[in-house]
């Protein structure tokens, strides 16, 4: 695991914000291979998008402090220079983003912005840039794509410019795309389809893929490791089966029951009660202990006390919490039964 | 000027912030960031006393033993035109801050008795203001239609106007309507100014409010009052208008200062009060004339204007800041 | 685009005239009798009565405003028999107090308040926008609080005030400058930038200290923007994000406030015309107030109101040029 | 002062002992050497050339067609460069600048038996500046355009009061002067006004007896234009000159250039000495800028003068400093004007408040607001003693109303009237126009007012509507503002209009028939020494009626470069004499 294409050790992002220091992201570590694909899941405010930002040099040093180490091949991220890291960015890693519209400039044609990203790491002459840029809109599946090359972002719609952004991420050819929410934004036969473009394409790029979603159903489709992250802790991760079949952290186990299988059809989700904790004054013990239902399972209150570490479960999984694993099996079982319970009742 | 008080379309929030701080409910969060605002705080203490200051002229001057109307020919020097005698716009242990070239009368407490004056204007008028613009504001985002465009129309015709030359113009008639009415000179032209404010102040806020009560119409809260059946005005009072406090705060805050200096400067063009009573606009007015031989007597006035008008601006961009972190100063 | 331009300019239009109606009732349908300001001390009901047929005020109001109308495009005449005179087109009114046409009045003062307002502009636009930007690319650092420090200050201070402070000192004082005293550039240019350099100043103090703060506060929200980020995660260097993707998006509504702005002049820097005694339209309109000349009151708060309503549109038009979605939209 | 303010006051004369002797003895023909009065003091011979720039902060003349122009310093100035006259009073400084003298006129004029019939004779030469000569049809069709009331505004009504027209039922003249077709009664006119067969001499048959026509006549309203020229209206911009300049800019709000008329005969006019090559009147200038070009003397401002009053801050600098860069340069005199309060009689027809209210007035107060020593004297009456014939101490101030009132007021005496009257005072409103120096000198009333515990709301108008306003019986206040300065060196022209029934400028609404009976009888004594006895009696009259509260005999301060020579204060208009100035080469 330690020789895998992008590893990520350790990674903090902090705050300093008048109220406090904000530990956004505490202590993250990963890794991907090129052609794989690892999801990053968690609620909003997990730190799961910050993460991906401290990667890609997008966290202004200024306001934030970012420490550990991230590699792509060989290149260190967190200690490099911004230059460094700026001629890494669209080259080696790119990104694409939750609103293709908000994410496109809106005064310049989506030709001018894709040259521009071609022009920015190649020498490349404007034509040959521009070639580029319609024979990459064509694999992202744009139709006519002479003549959409010179159109404006507002004139596209959502799916298409999510094509225009992922053609944009694409054409350099990255070694590792973060896909941050890539279709949260779109409607839901055109998020299938997206998520099909990018299987797709990461089979012809050999790309490593963060994809960072709370859309359990899209992690299922595509990825194939699984990263769970609350309150800027990793509490899990494992493969796509580690963690869809045999889930042991009870936040996973709350996840999973919160949402509706593609089998049921579609209802109201079941979400985890209570609210994340403030990132200023995290509880001492587990993070995810006022909202765990099986805290009180453990005697003295141990998990308000005492704070748990990841701990491997197979060589491929790993948690952080302080049930033993019996307990947390049990738990998963209880809790998903449940659920399926409500999902098949409602059906 | 335009204004720059349009709250601006919710940026994305700074990382991990949101959720920081939980269980406050925004005017406790507000408070809260404004009280660690030192400047804010300094500038707020400060109001407070000029405001106590205006309010209690009359027994201030009282003490101090001066009188911002009777004459004191024996401070002036008629061999010179009347101007003060001795330096520093004859100040002295009687009249601290000088007198009046002309009239001897002493500065110092019509300056107290001037704030009264500007402050007065200013707040009744930035009151109906609020008032008016919140209501037709309210009233143009929630009905829509061809109300929405008639309001529209009228606040372009209205922003068109140029209104510090309306307000110069309209002032002779006007003021004789009022008095016409019964209203004694002195108080139609008060009466005058409140008015003219309020009439070219309130599209601005009446398009602010629009905007936002365009998007609060369609949110869940309101949907939900709507479905059960709430009354329209129950729905715009209990519903509504709650979330409107803070962009009606911040215009508030950014337009009083604006309205003291707008006072100010159509007494210097020659609208506004009557003697006998002092208001700093016309204090500043009048110190024209002798700017070049009594520097002080321009020179009072003027700081004093500065400083309101300056802790009004530093208040309110604080709570602003402190209303809508986002696009504020204090966020690293 | 072509649909939008007429639907604007017709709009534009429509808020011209709108306004020119409401400033005739207001000011023709408010004063007890405008025909008694027509004259002055030797006025006898005879003479006022004369005057209110000879300016058409026995006329209804509506009829005195195609009148007035017609005059602007077509020219009129007033009085009859041998003390006939025609006002030619475009006539803005009569004034009895000067026995003058107004047109003419209002083309005299326009050049100088010309001068001024884009002068002032020129100054303000250069150091408010710069300084702004700079002020954004500095947050929260101590040369973003002394730049915005700086401009609250300026932007508290009292035009008036600022301007007779300048006077005072440069003038009185120190004696850097002479007094101040209007002549045309194209009678004696170093006279006319000695006498500009004051008002041009404390015009432009005020307006940059506002721009200091609008533009910083339009590049801070237009740098939050997702389209810069994306304009980082390709790789671009920092100073193309900010010059080609920040500025451009974070500047086009700088151009609406600050067409706005210079319209709100050129009607009139009633204030700062006063304090140095420039001959331009505001001090026109404030004299006319004092001698309570209608016609020229009139007119001055037409043409100051109708550059604002040209401003709006040319400003929209402007937009649209520099901003597709609205350009193409529509 | 504001020009608003000068609107409502009217041009002034100050007579000299010697001129009036000249004028009252014959009560005929007075005739004068016709030539410039060189000797008088002030007045010397000086250099030919050069430019004189006059500064204003006007925007513009008021009026340049000589029919309508009304205000002292511009006839002083119009009269001494474009606007010939029939006569006209000598350039010099004191008594002697009030001697009248022949202008156009071959003498100052020839009058009947009772002065009803005035005849002046053209002298040979005179000529407009296209080189038509000028004739008695010019002058004559001048004085016409005055009865032409609705365009030719603004001007004296003399003609229409004095010539003999009759007139209308609703009081106006049956001639309607020169514009107007229907229903206007020419003929009447003809008969008034009438021609010799040469054009050279013009008669004017009056309504009653005016010992002093010929002082009426120097009113630039009697001064000739050619018909054909008259543009009406418009004419106001478009004057056709008569003396030795002619207007060959205009421009107003910027500057009006005055240059030779090469049509002036110099044989034709020995009045106008005509120095300079050039006069630019430079408009719209600030007036501390004004104050300051001058006081620095900078060489190219040098030939340059004041035209109106200094600002009042910076008198102190130039007259009390002793500084010998300013000697020569300045005069400090009495103006033309009183001024004073008008009581409205209609709202306060008891006498003991009236008279309570002049009693409690703090005139030192008033001359404190007006500008201390520099602004005048405090006034015992509306006659000035620069109407020495006409004026004698009233002794209002004495124990005229029951006890001394010092310049402080005496407010208890102005108490115990009140109480004596009988009933209590009501509270009153002082009316005055909206500007800096007037707006103090209502709060100097209200304060004296309140001494004496009269409760007094000030109402300020907007200048331009002033006039308007308190002319208006139905809007008229107890108090108003006034001041006003004669027409000519008579109380003629100050006591019938300010306090006669058919005056003008009443004010104070004053309604005494027997008062009224004694300013007529007065009106037509003929002998000028008895008839400044009675209007000494009538001023006298006027004051223990309480009809004005009398504040200030005005005083002028006026300030030039140092090139300008023959700089004095005109006492026959209460200004620079324009017409002699030169600049020193």
């Amino acid at each position: 695991m330690s020789d895998a294409y992008v590893r990520v050790e350790d990674l903090k992002v902090s705050f300093p914000t008048e109220d406090g220091l904000v530990r956004a992201v505490d202590g993250v570590s990963f890794s991907v291979e090129r052609g794989q694909t690892i999801a990053i899941v968690g609620e909003s405010g997990s730190g799961k998008s910050v993460t991906s930002q401290a990667l890609m040099g997008l966290v202004n040093k200024r306001n934030a402090r970012v420490e550990g180490r991230a590699f792509i091949g060989d290149n260190e991220l967190i200690s490099a220079s911004d230059e460094q890291l700026r001629k890494l960015r669209g080259a080696e890693m790119s990104m694409i983003f939750q609103d293709p519209f908000a994410s496109l400039h809106p005064f310049y044609r989506i030709g001018s912005q894709l040259v521009e990203t071609v022009r920015v790491h190649r020498q490349v002459s404007k034509d040959d840039a521009r070639t580029e840029a319609i024979d990459m809109l064509a694999r992202v599946g744009i139709p006519n794509p002479e003549r959409r090359i010179d159109d404006y972002p507002h004139q596209l719609s959502g799916g298409m410019r999510q094509r225009v952004m992922i053609a944009m991420a694409l054409i350099n050819g990255p070694s590792l795309l973060i896909a941050d929410e890539p279709t949260t934004a779109l409607d839901v036969t055109v998020q299938a389809q997206i998520m099909e473009l990018l299987a797709e394409l990461q089979v012809q790029y050999n790309t490593a893929i963060i994809l960072i979603t709370h859309d359990l159903g899209v992690v299922a489709d595509v990825a194939d490791e699984v990263a769970v992250m609350y309150a800027g802790r990793l509490v899990e991760r494992g493969t796509l089966n580690d963690i869809f079949y045999s889930p042991e952290m009870p936040y996973t186990v709350g996840l999973l029951s919160s949402v509706p299988r593609l089998d049921a059809v579609s209802e109201r989700l079941t979400p985890i009660k209570g609210q994340p904790p403030s990132l200023i004054n995290l509880p001492p013990g587990c993070v995810f202990q006022p909202r765990c239902a099986a805290a009180s399972w453990l005697p003295d209150n141990a998990c308000a006390s005492e704070r748990p570490e990841l701990l491997s479960v197979t060589s491929t999984h790993s948690v952080r919490c302080l049930l033993d694993k019996t307990q947390r099996d049990q738990f998963a079982a209880e809790s998903l039964a449940a659920a399926a319970g409500r999902a098949g009742g409602a059906s | 000027m335009s204004t720059d008080t349009t709250v601006p379309p919710a940026a994305a929030p700074p990382p991990s912030v949101s959720g920081a701080v939980t269980g406050l409910s925004l005017r406790q969060l507000a408070w809260r960031r404004l009280k660690r605002d030192k400047a804010a705080m300094f500038a707020m203490w400060l109001l407070v006393a000029i405001f106590l200051t205006a309010l209690l002229a009359p027994l201030i001057t009282n003490l101090l033993g001066v009188n911002p109307y009777d004459f004191d020919l024996t401070s002036l020097d008629p061999a010179q035109g009347s101007l003060p005698a001795g330096p520093w716009g004859g100040a002295s242990l009687d009249h601290p801050l000088g007198v009046e070239p002309l009239t001897g009368r002493d500065l110092l407490s019509r300056l107290l008795f001037g704030a009264r004056v500007s402050l007065f204007i200013a707040c009744t008028a930035v009151i109906m203001i609020a008032i008016i613009g919140t209501t037709i504001g309210i009233i143009a985002g929630y009905k829509g239609g061809w109300l929405d465009t008639v309001i529209g129309r009228t606040t372009d015709l209205l922003l068109a106007f140029p209104f510090i030359l309306a307000i110069l113009a309209l002032s002779p008639v006007l003021t004789q309507r009022l008095q016409a009415m019964g209203l004694s000179p002195e108080s139609s032209r008060v009466v005058y100014l409140v008015l003219v404010f309020a009439f070219f102040g309130w599209p601005y806020l009446a398009r602010l409010i629009r905007g936002q009560v365009l998007s609060l119409r369609e949110r869940e809260f309101v949907e939900a009052a709507v479905a059960n059946g709430a009354p329209t005005r129950r729905i715009l009072f209990r519903e509504v208008l709650p979330n409107l406090w803070a962009p009606i705060i911040v215009y508030v805050t950014i337009s009083l200062p604006t309205l003291i200096a707008t006072e100010a400067a159509l007494a210097y063009l020659g609208v506004g009060i009557v003697e006998p009573t002092p208001s700093w606009g016309k204090m500043l007015a009048d110190s024209v004339r002798y700017f070049a031989v009594v520097p002080t007597y321009l020179f009072i006035p003027g700081t004093a204007l500065f400083i309101v008008v300056y802790a009004f601006n530093v208040f309110g961009d604080a709570v602003r800041d402190a209303l809508d972190p986002r696009t504020g100063r204090n966020v690293r | 685009m072509t649909a939008y331009v007429i639907r604007r300019v017709l709009t534009g239009l429509l808020i011209l005239v709108l306004l020119s109606m409401l400033t005739f009732v207001l000011f023709n349908a408010l004063p007890a009798d405008p025909a008694a300001l027509t004259c002055g001390k030797n006025c006898t009901p005879q003479v006022i009565e004369a005057n209110r047929i000879r300016l058409g005020l026995d006329l209804p109001l509506w009829q005195q405003y195609i009148e007035f109308v017609k005059g602007l495009f077509a020219g009129r005449t007033y009085g009859s028999g041998t003390a006939t005179f025609a006002c030619a087109a475009p006539c803005l009114g009569y004034s009895f107090r000067r026995g003058e046409e107004v047109t003419p009045l209002i083309i005299n003062a326009l050049p100088t308040t010309m001068y001024l307002a884009v002068g002032a502009f020129v100054l303000w636009m250069i150091t408010g926008v710069l300084l702004g930007i700079y002020a954004a690319l500095r947050r929260g650092r101590w040369q973003e609080k002394v730049t915005l420090g700086g401009a609250l200050v300026g932007y508290s201070f009292p035009s008036f005030f600022i301007g007779l402070l300048l006077l005072f000192f440069v003038v009185i004082r120190w004696q850097l400058l002479p007094y101040p005293s209007y002549v045309p550039p194209t009678d004696n240019p170093v006279q006319f930038f000695q006498t500009m350099i004051l008002p041009w100043i404390t015009l432009a103090l005020i307006f940059a200290a506002f721009y200091i703060r609008l533009t910083r506060n339009q590049m801070l929200e237009t740098l939050s923007e997702d389209f810069i980020r994306t304009a980082r995660a390709k790789g671009l260097p920092e100073r193309t994000v900010i010059r080609k993707h920040g500025l451009r998006a974070g500047l086009t509504p700088i151009v609406t406030a600050a067409g706005l702005d210079l319209a709100g002049l050129l009607g009139g820097a009633i204030i700062v015309e006063s304090v140095f005694t420039l001959p331009g339209l505001g001090r026109l309109a404030v004299g006319a107030v004092v001698d309570s000349d209608l016609p020229v009151i009139v007119a001055t708060v037409l043409v100051a109101g109708s550059f604002i309503v040209i401003a709006n549109i040319i400003v929209d038009l402007l937009y649209a040029v520099i901003d597709p979605r609205v350009r193409l939209s529509a | 002062m504001g020009k608003a303010i000068n609107r409502g006051l009217r041009l002034a004369a100050v007579v000299s002992a010697g001129a009036l002797a000249l004028a009252a003895c014959g009560g005929g023909s007075s005739s004068s050497e016709g030539s410039a009065a060189a000797s008088g003091g002030g007045s010397a011979e000086g250099a030919s050339g050069g430019t004189i720039t006059m500064l204003t902060n006007a925007e513009q003349w008021q009026h340049v067609d000589p029919q309508r122009m009304y205000t002292g310093a511009d006839i002083a100035f119009f009269s001494g460069y474009t606007t010939r006259t029939l006569t006209q009073y000598a350039y010099a400084a004191g008594e002697a600048g009030t001697e009248l003298i022949a202008d156009m006129a071959t003498d100052t004029g020839t009058a009947n038996e009772d002065a009803t019939s005035w005849s002046f004779t053209l002298r040979d030469g005179v000529s407009f500046e296209d080189g038509t000569a000028i004739t008695c049809a010019d002058v004559k069709y001048g004085v016409s355009r005055t009865f032409a009331q609705d365009v030719i505004t603004d001007g004296p009504t003399y003609a229409i009061s004095y010539l003999d027209i009759a007139k209308a039922e609703d009081g106006s003249s049956v001639y309607k002067g020169p514009y107007a077709t229907d229903g206007n009664d020419a003929a009447a006119f003809d008969a008034a006004v009438q021609c010799s067969e040469d054009g050279k001499t013009i008669t004017f048959n009056l309504n009653r007896s005016v010992a002093d026509f010929n002082y009426t006549v120097t009113l630039p309203a009697f001064s000739p234009v050619p018909a054909a020229k008259d543009t009406g209206e418009s004419y106001d911009d478009a004057v056709v000159s008569s003396g030795p300049y002619k207007i060959s800019e205009y421009t107003k709000g910027q500057k009006m250039t005055l240059v030779r008329n090469e049509n002036w005969d110099k044989a034709s006019d020995d009045y106008r000495p005509a120095y300079p090559d050039q006069i630019v009147v430079e408009f719209a200038q600030d007036p501390a800028a004004m104050d300051q070009r001058i006081i620095a003397d900078a060489p190219e401002d040098q030939a340059t003068v004041e035209y109106g009053n200094m600002q009042p801050e910076n008198l102190a600098t130039v007259f009390t400093a002793n500084d010998p860069r300013f000697e020569g340069r300045t005069y400090n005199g009495y103006d033309p004007y009183v001024r004073y309060t008008a009581i409205n009689t209609s709202l306060l027809p008891n006498v003991k408040h009236r008279q309570a209210i002049v009693a409690a007035m703090n005139n030192a107060q008033y001359i404190a607001a007006r500008g201390g020593d520099f602004a005048g004297e405090r006034a015992d009456g509306i006659v000035k003693p620069n109407l020495p014939l006409d004026y004698a101490p009233s002794g209002i101030w004495d124990d005229m109303y029951g006890d001394v009132i010092p310049a402080e007021g005496n407010p208890e005496l102005a108490k115990k009237l009140i109480e004596e009257s009988g009933e209590p005072m009501p509270d009153l409103t002082y009316q005055f126009p909206n500007n800096p120096v007037d707006e103090k000198i209502a709060a100097a009333i209200q304060s004296s007012m309140a001494a004496a515990g009269i409760n007094v709301t000030l109402e300020p108008i907007e200048p331009g509507q002033y006039y308007g306003i308190v002319f208006d019986p139905e809007q008229a206040k107890e108090l108003m503002r006034s001041g006003w300065g004669p027409d000519w060196l008579n109380a003629s022209t100050v006591i019938p209009e300010l306090l006669g029934q058919t005056g003008g400028f009443n004010l104070s609404q004053v309604q005494d028939d027997a008062y009224e009976a004694k300013i007529q009888d007065a009106l037509k004594i003929l002998d000028r020494t008895e008839q400044g006895k009675a209007w000494q009696e009538l001023n006298k009259e006027a004051m223990q009626n309480a009809w004005v509260i009398p504040h200030l005999f005005g005083k002028a301060q006026a300030f030039w470069g140092s090139k300008i020579g023959n700089g004095f204060l005109w006492d026959a208009y209460g200004s620079l004499a324009f017409g002699d100035l030169y600049v020193e080469q």
